[in-house]
């Protein structure tokens, strides 16, 4: 079990107290009800924190940030979720953040950094491809050298939030001999540049949230580029490591066990003694059990990590357990709804203003929700077959 | 079991193929929903072809087919997710019909239904559903006019398709059933999407009069015949979930043998033939429990049938959903987009699953008759 | 759902009613007991059906056999194992008899086929090896031949009753060069041959049930050979498709069932409404309905194979099915029985004497006993991980 | 958590280790159970090395060792399926008796078992057998001689081993705790075999009769002290399972390594290489549990303690009898033999699953406190 010190108790307990005094009541209501955010929601959020100077907290004090330890942006990312305040979405302040303070040259620091640190400038990625899912090594996605230009030709898939973002952080091609792991780099790039299309890709859920992008002689100044050419891959490897705290979001999972809990007791109270009461509290149980194992796993990846132990198959086995638990839980949230499990309405998940009496129908949709988009979570970040073949072939040698 | 000759088998089977392929690519089902609305539009031709007369004893006007014969089209409309309300109208309001109304009045009831002129379908879902009467709770009155209705009916699916309702309420305490007018006065209906991007409704009956003559039958032969209505629906649905089941392995496997990955065909990968094979698996398990329903109702035993029935509603689903979940697993990233048929064959299992008692409530029934 | 004809339904009656009254109670206690079988136990049944004229039932009549339908061979297994009677031992009646009656010379039919019928000569089969398990053609026990002899030498593993076995049928190596399937010879041998040892295997249930046999210099006259040299994997193949139809045994799981269903009264008589009934309930329900698909798929297998249709990949998804089921039935049998699931007096469930009031712990015994014996089931006759190689390469061509 | 100095738990790991590798091969297990007897007979060297004392506070004559030490111990004792019963002794009966006695008589019942001097093991489940002490029926009585215990205790793990029995009971319907002697009249004991090839007995009390000193302790503290010892032990096994878990997959990481078929190492098949990652997946889980463990008893909060506690106990039996039975199935037939360590990990597996209320039973628990 994660021991906490004296101060990081402390810090928790202000967490706590200040993401319940300022998160807003409708943003919660979506949260809560498991309707899907848009960026306004995100936005509003992370503007609340970034002034009390918690939006950034894991980035070194010199580029604005709070210099939090792992202990602490686990701490942090926990209350948040527990509270059912929007999770942070990553693609500018974890991912190129990061990837700029390590690797950047100082013009680049300045220029992106305060953007990223006051959420008015907006990111998305580029780095899966259509035919480049699970094997990222093989991205084809161009970009010739002219002078003091790269010309970027090809496509972008799962460019989530592309839509609403004022700049990509992309992996592109700029040589196609050798090891194809070692012709890879990696750019910033202005999404108002001429020659991009974006695609939106509507989901299983039937709800808007990713694009395929497509580039026809995008023109980015050399100085966009992060690192040397042929440093992408490696930028990559670091980035992966990176978002390895998250993988789990386990605060979002304690969070779903205790509204499914409160739900149970509500039922329990209106049925009393009703036989399925117990098989859903039985469904709970075996839930809160796999929960308890994927929160000790995290914690004791954080606390070797902290402790500069290099990041094993730990981290694999994390991500195959946290997305199943997640899938296993939705079906649950579903489940409960009997025989409203059947309906789904869209426009209230996507729109999702506040309803003061929702229906029935309206209650269920969240579920279906979460059932349907959950199904992405086992595929992304690398599949589950993947994170098995890592772990196989680090025991196997 | 069939109970057709084997040539007007045959030519089912190649009218209900070639109206898939005429009417139903799933490419097009965005333009399908803006010209012809969300029920499907095709009544008329289901009619025309005599689906709507094939489960119905011959001396009701029907075709006198069997549930292996509805299973021809069921399978077919399994695989092209079609949207008509065959199931709701045909079998769950049909066959309750049939299996519920006095003999005297059986042909002149469903012969608007066969016809296609009239859409009729059951409501009788509330808070909880199951096929059987425990949870009606809805309440009909004599009056003046003949009863008065009141209740809630839940999750009525495709009822924006129909002319009337065939609600089930407690008369006198005795089970009842009635067939009432959409239109009628005091009677409200929410509408809303399904998981299979298909309409439900929930009805509002806040004391709706009708007349004497809408009182189709009452006693115990309502309860056991909404009862029966729907277990020949279950078994009926078992060739959708098939459909759906072999439709989706087929596409799998030719995924698999198409897409490449780190530089060789991912059907080379073993553990995903593995799971591939476990879907080939619970497509067996289902393919045979569509053979199981097939002649099921022939059973004499009503409480074995039911048995049977209900474990097959229990598991077809479970290794349904399964297998599906698999299909969208190995399809990757693709699967979880809107535009491959794939990922809609799941969400139409968990409506199926849904339907008037999911795994889990069919399996707590049969823990019950231990 | 299979339909049977009137005449069926009338064997179907007389076969139930023959086994009620026939079934030595000993023997019946034991199986009800899930307790071990010995040889006497088997030889005991088999020849009383064999009185009847229905030991064989599935040979020709020619030979001895009652000419049975795939169909009346399934009535009959049913029934049997429904009736709490032993299993029938295959080694004799249904692998060598059937490979000698289609593949061995009239000679050798008049030497054999009487003992196998009569039960008098009690045969062992000799296919596995150490280093050959699922891998069965690459088998590398040798039969080197000398004049009108062979000269067996290696080692087979699995034989199992070999230390009861008059007789062994056995795949040897005849030809060490070209396709490894085509060097291999099928001989049958005499136990009492000198050379032969037997050693036993102690299984994970603590009992012994099988051996490894070595062959030093083993001579076996060449009129022991069933086909010609070579045609070893020919009749190898055969043998597997004739015993498709036993694969899964469902009989035997509905009496686990409906056994189970009885106690689960007695406890509910006993401590009414505990939740720990409803639970094991449930777990009933699931392995029923499971059971429910694993049934229909053996009779729709069994009516497309009277129906001449091919042996297909449904074979392999049965032998998946059937043995995942066999092994959640035993864990369920194993759970009822609280904190006595740890007892398992193997020396009870060795001997299996009739004890009029067994101790809890001996009760218990059988279900440990199945637990522990059911893992093998998902290993031998081909790994469910081979039957999954079997599948997907039929459907992936 | 560990309260013993670093030093010192190096020591204890050191000499754990030496003595599984010195005095427990498992090839030599029949030899040792024929010299030995079926308890080991290492108490002494237990005794010697101090073991006996560790978990019990320095001011009850004990080391003042925590979970964490004490898990050193376990982790090598389920690797090395070490027979002696040292958690039903040294956990479940001695820390009843910490947690149970009055300051006043800790140490002097206590000294005798931490000296190997007695072996004393907790005589507690009943039909049903739960940490708590809802299936108690024994009944205490006071007579001339002190009192008089009536009723059965079942599935008492390695009772054959010991000189006395800790035995719960309900005296005026307070939950009562008693030391019995082993040889103490009208006391039957009847003793079979385990899954894990160990030895539990049941016992049968026709009216024993004990001193009055006998009585250890009675009133609500009793009920806490027997459930906490035996939820510490539950935290301490979750080590064992550990050991077990991690021997279970290095083994067949090798198996895999070493093992041909069809031409080819068996670890170049990736649906073998994935139930080998389910295998590490489950490991670390389980390793995660055992560390959660290592200092729950620090925990303030008693309630959340015993749902950790419960859930940890549910999910590594679950997560360990699918490792080992991976394992089994993964080492093909020699896995599903006597002769390979393998099957009785798996054989341990079961019985730790068994003891004191199983995965189902310990989920049952947390499923009610919703």
């Amino acid at each position: 079990m994660m021991r906490l010190s004296a101060e990081e108790q402390a810090f928790q307990k202000q967490v706590r107290a200040f993401i319940r005094d300022n998160l807003p009541a409708d943003i919660k209501y979506k949260v809560d009800n498991n309707l899907l955010l848009k960026k306004d929601d995100h936005v509003r959020w992370q503007k609340i924190l970034g002034d009390k100077g918690w939006f950034a907290g894991g980035w070194p004090e010199q580029y604005g940030g709070a210099g939090w330890s792992e202990t602490q942006q686990y701490i942090f990312d926990q209350e948040n979720a527990l509270a059912g305040a929007p999770f942070i979405i990553p693609y500018g302040v974890n991912m190129v953040g990061p990837v700029l303070y390590n690797f950047g040259t100082e013009e680049q620091k300045e220029k992106y950094l305060p953007g990223i640190l006051s959420n008015d400038t907006w990111w998305t990625q580029g780095y899966s491809e259509p035919n480049a899912g699970s094997d990222l090594a093989s991205l084809k996605c161009s970009a010739r050298r002219e002078g003091d230009e790269y010309v970027i030709n090809g496509t972008k898939m799962w460019t989530t939030q592309a839509q609403y973002a004022d700049m990509m952080h992309i992996l592109v091609r700029t040589d196609d001999g050798g090891k194809k792991q070692e012709g890879i780099t990696f750019l910033v790039l202005d999404m108002n540049t001429p020659g991009i299309t974006i695609s939106p890709i509507i989901t299983i859920d039937g709800v808007y949230h990713t694009n395929q992008t497509f580039f026809d002689e995008v023109r980015v100044p050399v100085a966009n580029r992060v690192g040397d050419e042929g440093d992408g891959w490696k930028i990559a490897r670091f980035l992966l490591e990176h978002e390895r705290t998250a993988i789990a979001d386990t605060g979002a999972k304690s969070r779903g066990v205790a509204a499914i809990k409160q739900r149970l007791q509500v039922m329990e109270q209106e049925r009393p003694g009703q036989p399925q009461n117990l098989l859903f509290k039985m469904r709970l149980a075996e839930i809160e059990s796999e929960l308890t194992a994927v929160i000790a796993l995290e914690q004791r990846l954080i606390a070797d990590w902290q402790a500069g132990k290099p990041v094993g198959y730990g981290a694999s086995a994390l991500k195959v357990r946290a997305t199943e638990l997640q899938q296993s839980l939705s079906v649950l949230i579903a489940d409960l709804n009997g025989p409203y499990k059947a309906a789904y309405e869209v426009d209230y998940v996507d729109q999702g203003k506040v309803v003061d009496d929702p229906t029935p129908s309206q209650l269920a949709s969240g579920g279906g929700y979460l059932y349907l988009y959950g199904r992405c979570a086992s595929i992304y970040g690398g599949s589950n077959q993947v994170q098995r073949n890592i772990i196989a072939k680090m025991v196997l040698g | 079991m069939s109970h057709l000759q084997e040539e007007d088998r045959l030519l089912i089977q190649e009218a209900v193929d070639k109206f898939i392929l005429d009417n139903y690519p799933f490419e097009e089902k965005e333009k399908r929903l803006a010209e012809l609305g969300q029920y499907g539009g095709h009544w008329g031709t289901f009619a025309e072809l005599g689906w709507l007369m094939l489960p119905f004893a011959e001396e009701a006007g029907g075709l006198g087919g069997g549930i292996a014969d509805v299973q021809v089209l069921l399978q077919a409309f399994g695989r092209g997710l079609i949207a008509e309300p065959f199931s709701e109208v045909v079998l769950q309001a049909g066959k309750a019909l049939e299996f519920c109304a006095p003999e005297s009045s059986r042909e002149q009831l469903l012969l608007p239904l066969m016809s296609g002129e009239q859409r009729v379908v059951l409501a009788h879902g509330e808070v909880s559903a199951d096929a059987d009467f425990s949870a009606v709770t809805c309440i009909a009155e004599t009056c003046a006019e003949g009863y008065r209705l009141t209740g809630s009916k839940r999750v009525v699916c495709q009822a924006g398709s129909a002319d009337r309702y065939l609600v089930t309420a407690k008369l006198n305490n005795e089970p009842a059933l009635f067939l009432v007018d959409a239109g009628s006065d005091n009677l409200e209906r929410y509408e809303y999407l399904t998981i299979d991007t298909r309409y439900a409704s929930d009805l509002q009956l806040d004391g709706v009069t009708v007349p004497a003559a809408a009182l189709v039958a009452t006693g115990e032969v309502v309860a056991e015949g909404v009862r029966d209505a729907l277990l020949y629906t279950f078994a009926g649905l078992a060739a959708e979930v098939h459909g759906i089941a072999k439709n989706l392995r087929l596409m799998t496997a030719e995924y698999l043998n198409t897409r490449e990955q780190f530089g060789t065909k991912i059907a080379n990968f073993q553990a995903l033939q593995h799971l591939l094979a476990d879907m080939v698996i619970a497509e067996e398990e289902i393919a045979s429990l569509a053979w199981l329903m097939s002649n099921v109702w022939e059973m004499e035993d009503s409480t074995e049938r039911e048995r049977l029935i209900r474990s097959t509603k229990a598991r077809m689903c479970v290794a349904g959903r399964q297998l599906a979940e698999i299909a969208v697993q190995l399809h990757g990233g693709v699967g979880v987009t809107d535009e491959l048929i794939v990922s809609h064959y799941l969400r139409r299992m968990v409506a199926i699953d849904a339907l008037y008692g999911d795994s889990q409530q069919q399996l707590l029934w049969l823990a019950q008759q231990v």
